[in-house]
């Protein structure tokens, strides 16, 4: 294992041994989770995140596979039918797309469409987000597109803490879930109960508490959202921070509850903007806390392009404490 | 110059029931299969026509010994994967009349609850891992339940059936590499009718024997004739057999042909095909074949075959009696139930 | 041609002859326009929406396709970044999903990948939406999803008119295009110039004039918010309706002009509302009316499931009449 | 019992400079299209070792005499198309080093302007279709080209590269199957290296040789030795004239080898092969052993060839310090410039 071991409720472990962790404990308490995906058994997967499960568990646990999207996540959906509760990895969230029949058109919908038969404990686990350089077809965050599926579940962990919990609720989940790991968090540290524990799917947390603004941040966006935070306090204004963590369910209550006791909305994502998840949740929150909103919800994301490549281009594409502090001033302004 | 590759080009061959040892009541029992495909989708046919039944319906009519020979050498547990022509197989392993007649008619006895449909008719129960709407798309949940016996070692196999037109989308292909890569205990089952709705197979491949394809996957695969179900049958035992002893997925493919248009029992512009191609398959019917087969070979006399039918058929007539009274599904209570499995 | 030919102006037509009739029009004017797709040729199209050209054009022209969805539009990409000037068909909506790689990680990012270089004259046509008992994965409309898509262009006709007005602006356009048909109003007639016109895309359509509420419908909605529209009259509510037309790019500023003039907004859309392309517009309304609104934008759409299979349920999963009469009052009786 | 279909093996084959009639000026083209690919890969990888490029990035070394022997087989108009692995190809059709390097660098006078990097390194004025990102698009959008060939009849040809694990993906398969059913202008070219990222090739799919994939499609497939650049020349020339003969789509299988890390010029975990490997292979270096052949021919002496080197080694440096001069693309006015072609 590759846990840093201190006092239990101290211990310090990055974003990607928590992922790893996770999984190690998941798998030695329920015989039916294998993992399977390209790269992630011998190797140990491109980002390290599997390391050592395959030396652990074996070939038969932890299956490398070809190339082949669309059969990784098939080979999820009919081992979860047939009562396995597979773990299956898309390395990239870009490569949804790939694979987004089995996933959409299949996974989401065998339940529904035999009357309620089908049960399918499968978690599909994937890397989104910038910030590596990765370019246009391996940085993108397409958690929109997902929360427009009805019969999947989706997580965007924040931290090491949460993505303990989530990964753990979803794989224990049995419907079919997608864990999103941000590629440009694997070594971010915190804070890790050794032990597993669930953090609810679609429960909110409250990241800081505030009383000028509610700044809802998604991601790697909830510590960006946090370094505005700071140069915001600076100039008097208190920020209050929601991180939603699971995309579908959304806990719209307690955004709706901070917007509420704040009146003023900034929504901060890393996907292109336009027709993003901000668009889903500003909706909801005009449509539930109407009279308390003293300007009209704000959302910061991507600017209408792809992805660039250039480090002078990708580093003002995504969402920065500046662009983000901006439009806090800007619904203050108002 | 470097060596070009030749491939390999495959035998055809047919079986006879007098010829073959198979027990009698295996006999009886693939006559049994076919024939309850061939009257359910007869009656399906009618229904749809009369609006009875509303959507889109794709009939397997003329295909009746590829389902029944291929299931026939499953046992109840080893499972099926299956298209959007899925009727056939959901009947060969065991589908009951009356949830599949409600369910075509979306009412809430269905198999499916009336959410699914004729096109995503399914029972779980018997290892039916649903009809798909997505040309290609059961083959890696195939896959995946074929795993799952892996995973388990419990000696069972999974059959997916598939068109010759699913062969070249790329879930198909993923499917069968990732399957033959794992040596996972797999039958593949090509249903080769030879067209792909109202395009020809050879417009679209540049192959005639699907089978070659087994060898870009490293597996066995054999050319059967489709018409003939113990040939179906008996190729699909020893594909059955290799599978469940280890020794990785084969590749079956079955040449057929649907009487009906791709779907509904007509449809506009008929043209893709002649009256004379069609005349010649339909000459060579599967179930008429295997009865005369059967009547020769004094296993089944014409008039057991037609008491048979008549049995069927009766059996058909209740079954749609009684999904016809049976209720719709409620908006108020139905719509949003069964999209997530609650916590237990 | 299928055209029914009366006096030029007058003519009748219906939505699936509009189609076909402009694309041999269009076909007529530009030998570097080709067809391509599952049945189009010499079938004529599941839907005959293609019948004929292939008799007139020939094989060259109006090409049959092996079942391959992502070759199709692979081949619409490799075609038009040659010159050429593709119209490729995905049959149903639904089977974007399995094309969805070479839609959004290929024909909409090549051009910004190479630095411009790039120019990709490609349509795609297929049909969305529910209606004729077409179950989960042949009813649905994913229009939330493409608009997420920086590179790309999305209509959604509501008439023979503006189909084939959109389908022409659509073809000749020098980006990748996608033009989406209704499959449940293939049949609905309406007045369509014989001569090739063009709609610009980004241009939203005001339906119907009126004072005290805006409803916001795409596609079959608009005319099912027609009928609703005229109830409405009864009760002696004024309904204005614009229809966006082109999704992609959105005409914010005929919604947003129409918002501030009635004060109330309702969006109405087939697809599943969590996550729909409602969020966005609703959004967009709230950010450049906010001061001029009485009451929440509301938003109609599909409830969180797959279309289901019986005409029970599907008649009440789609909004009808009923349903958008009751959201307009909603907002009224704020 | 049914016929089982039997895999056609492939021969090798190899071919060496003097017993070939390959014209001088060819073998020197050939061997100047490796150098200029190692060497900027070397650079490349030195730079990214420091920093001086970001993003990941995937060296070609090792695989040279498949790039110039592909793109050698091809005139400037004909297309290709590539993948992951794109810089060789490039180099291969002419792709100029400033340029690139700039791209490398993220710089505004890169091929793309800084937008695309390495992963998408492209020049459509060299009608090379772009690096991709996604493995197995490149080739979809290669036969778009091909027709665009077949279309016009204007004699031209597309050479699709790829890799061996990239075989395995629906995309693929998709691609050449239409492109052999369309009897389209077009040569698959298939860049064996024997890995897909850091699993082996023959635990992902069950074949030995990537060639046999061709009978699935109804084309010709040939194995060659992909450290030979005049076997792969040869075979790439046949496949060419075939395809501008308008008689469809070949497959070359070269096995090859890549000297560095999937990524990058090392990494982390490179226990997924052996020393003894990679030494094996490195012995069988393509330029090295044709640097022989093309000495004991009296081609090129060594001297003549080590002037080369130097050569290309001092525009390399050049183009890196132009690029290193260049500007980043500027964020207020480049951002979304690209996005759209606007109407004229
Ligand atoms: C991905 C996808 N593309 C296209 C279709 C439309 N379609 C339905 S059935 C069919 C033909 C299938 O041919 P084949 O696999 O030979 O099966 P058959 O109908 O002959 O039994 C097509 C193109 C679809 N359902 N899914
Ligand atoms: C659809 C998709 N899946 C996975 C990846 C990650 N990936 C990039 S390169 C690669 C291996 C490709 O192997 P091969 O085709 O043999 O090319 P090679 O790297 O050996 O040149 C993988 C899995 C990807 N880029 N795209
Ligand atoms: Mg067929
Ligand atoms: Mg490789």
């Amino acid at each position: 294992m590759t846990a840093t071991e201190t006092a239990t409720d101290q211990r310090i472990i990055t974003y990607n041994q928590a992922f790893n962790e996770t999984l190690f404990q998941l798998m030695a308490e329920d015989e039916d989770i294998f993992v399977a995906g390209e790269d992630v058994g011998r190797y140990g997967g491109v980002f390290q995140s599997f390391a050592g499960l395959n030396a652990e568990y074996g070939d038969r646990r932890v299956v490398d596979t070809p190339i082949a999207e669309q059969a990784i996540v098939g080979l999820g959906i009919g081992a979860a039918a047939m009562g396995l509760r597979p773990v299956v990895d898309l390395m990239f969230m870009d490569f949804v797309m790939v694979a987004m029949d089995q996933i959409a058109n299949q996974a989401a919908k065998m339940k529904y469409m035999f009357g309620g038969k089908a049960e399918l404990p499968l978690t599909i686990t994937t890397t989104g987000g910038a910030g590596l350089g990765a370019a246009a077809q391996h940085s993108q965050s397409l958690e929109a597109w997902l929360i427009h599926v009805p019969g999947l579940k989706l997580v965007f962990p924040s931290s090491p803490h949460d993505l303990k919990g989530l990964l753990t609720s979803c794989v224990r989940d049995n419907n079919p879930t997608i864990v999103t790991l941000h590629k440009a968090m694997l070594g971010t540290s915190g804070h890790v109960p050794e032990e597993l524990y669930e953090i609810p799917l679609g429960k909110a947390s409250v990241v800081q508490e505030g009383d000028d603004v509610t700044i809802v941040a998604i991601g790697r966006m909830v510590s960006v959202a946090q370094a505005a935070a700071k140069t915001l306090a600076e100039e008097g204004i208190s920020v209050e921070i929601v991180d939603p963590r699971c995309l579908l369910p959304f806990d719209t209550d307690t955004v709706v509850e901070s917007a509420k006791k704040t009146n003023r909305v900034v929504i901060v994502h890393e996907a292109v903007r336009n027709g993003g998840i901000g668009g889903e949740i500003a909706a909801q929150i005009q449509e539930f806390a109407f009279d308390y909103l003293d300007a009209p919800v704000a959302r910061v994301g991507a600017p209408f392009s792809p992805v660039p490549f250039s480090p002078a281009l990708e580093s003002e594409y995504v969402p920065n404490p500046g662009s983000i502090a901006d439009a806090v001033r800007g619904v203050l302004n108002r | 110059m470097a060596t070009k590759k030749q491939p390999a080009k495959a035998a055809k061959q047919t079986k006879s029931a007098s010829s073959s040892k198979i027990p009698k009541e295996v006999l009886l029992d693939l006559h049994r299969r076919m024939v309850r495909i061939r009257l359910l989708e007869e009656a399906a046919g009618r229904l749809a026509t009369e609006a009875r039944i509303p959507g889109f319906i794709h009939l397997y009519v003329g295909e009746e010994a590829v389902a029944a020979g291929g299931c026939a050498a499953l046992t109840n547990e080893d499972q099926i994967s299956s298209t959007h022509r899925g009727h056939g197989h959901l009947v060969a392993k065991g589908g009951q009349f009356k949830p599949m007649m409600a369910e075509f008619m979306g009412r809430a006895t269905g198999y499916c609850k009336g959410k699914g449909g004729s096109m995503h008719i399914s029972d779980l129960d018997l290892n039916m891992l649903g009809a798909n709407g997505i040309v290609g798309a059961g083959v890696p949940i195939g896959v995946g339940a074929a795993f799952s016996n892996f995973y388990r070692d419990n000696g069972l196999v999974t059959m997916a059936f598939f068109g010759d037109g699913s062969t070249n989308i790329g879930a198909f292909h993923e499917g069968t590499n990732m399957a033959c890569a794992l040596g996972l205990p797999m039958v593949f089952m090509c249903e080769n009718n030879e067209y792909a709705e109202y395009t020809a197979r050879d417009r679209v491949m540049n192959i005639t024997d699907v089978a070659d394809r087994a060898v870009a996957y490293g597996m066995p695969g054999v050319v059967v004739d489709g018409m003939d179900v113990i040939a179906v049958y008996e190729a699909a035992q020893a594909a059955v057999a290799r599978a469940r002893a280890g020794e990785g997925p084969s590749m079956i493919e079955c040449k057929t042909y649907r009487y009906y248009d791709h779907a509904g029992v007509s449809g506009i512009g008929k043209n893709y095909r002649s009256d004379e191609e069609v005349a010649a398959w339909k000459a060579r019917d599967p179930i008429e074949m295997f009865e005369a087969q059967l009547s020769k070979a004094r296993v089944l006399s014409k008039a057991a075959a037609k008491k048979i039918h008549d049995e069927i058929n009766a059996e058909l007539d209740e079954a749609i009696e009684w999904a016809e009274a049976s209720p719709f599904p409620d908006p108020a209570t139905d719509m949003l139930t069964d999209v997530y499995t609650e916590a237990s």
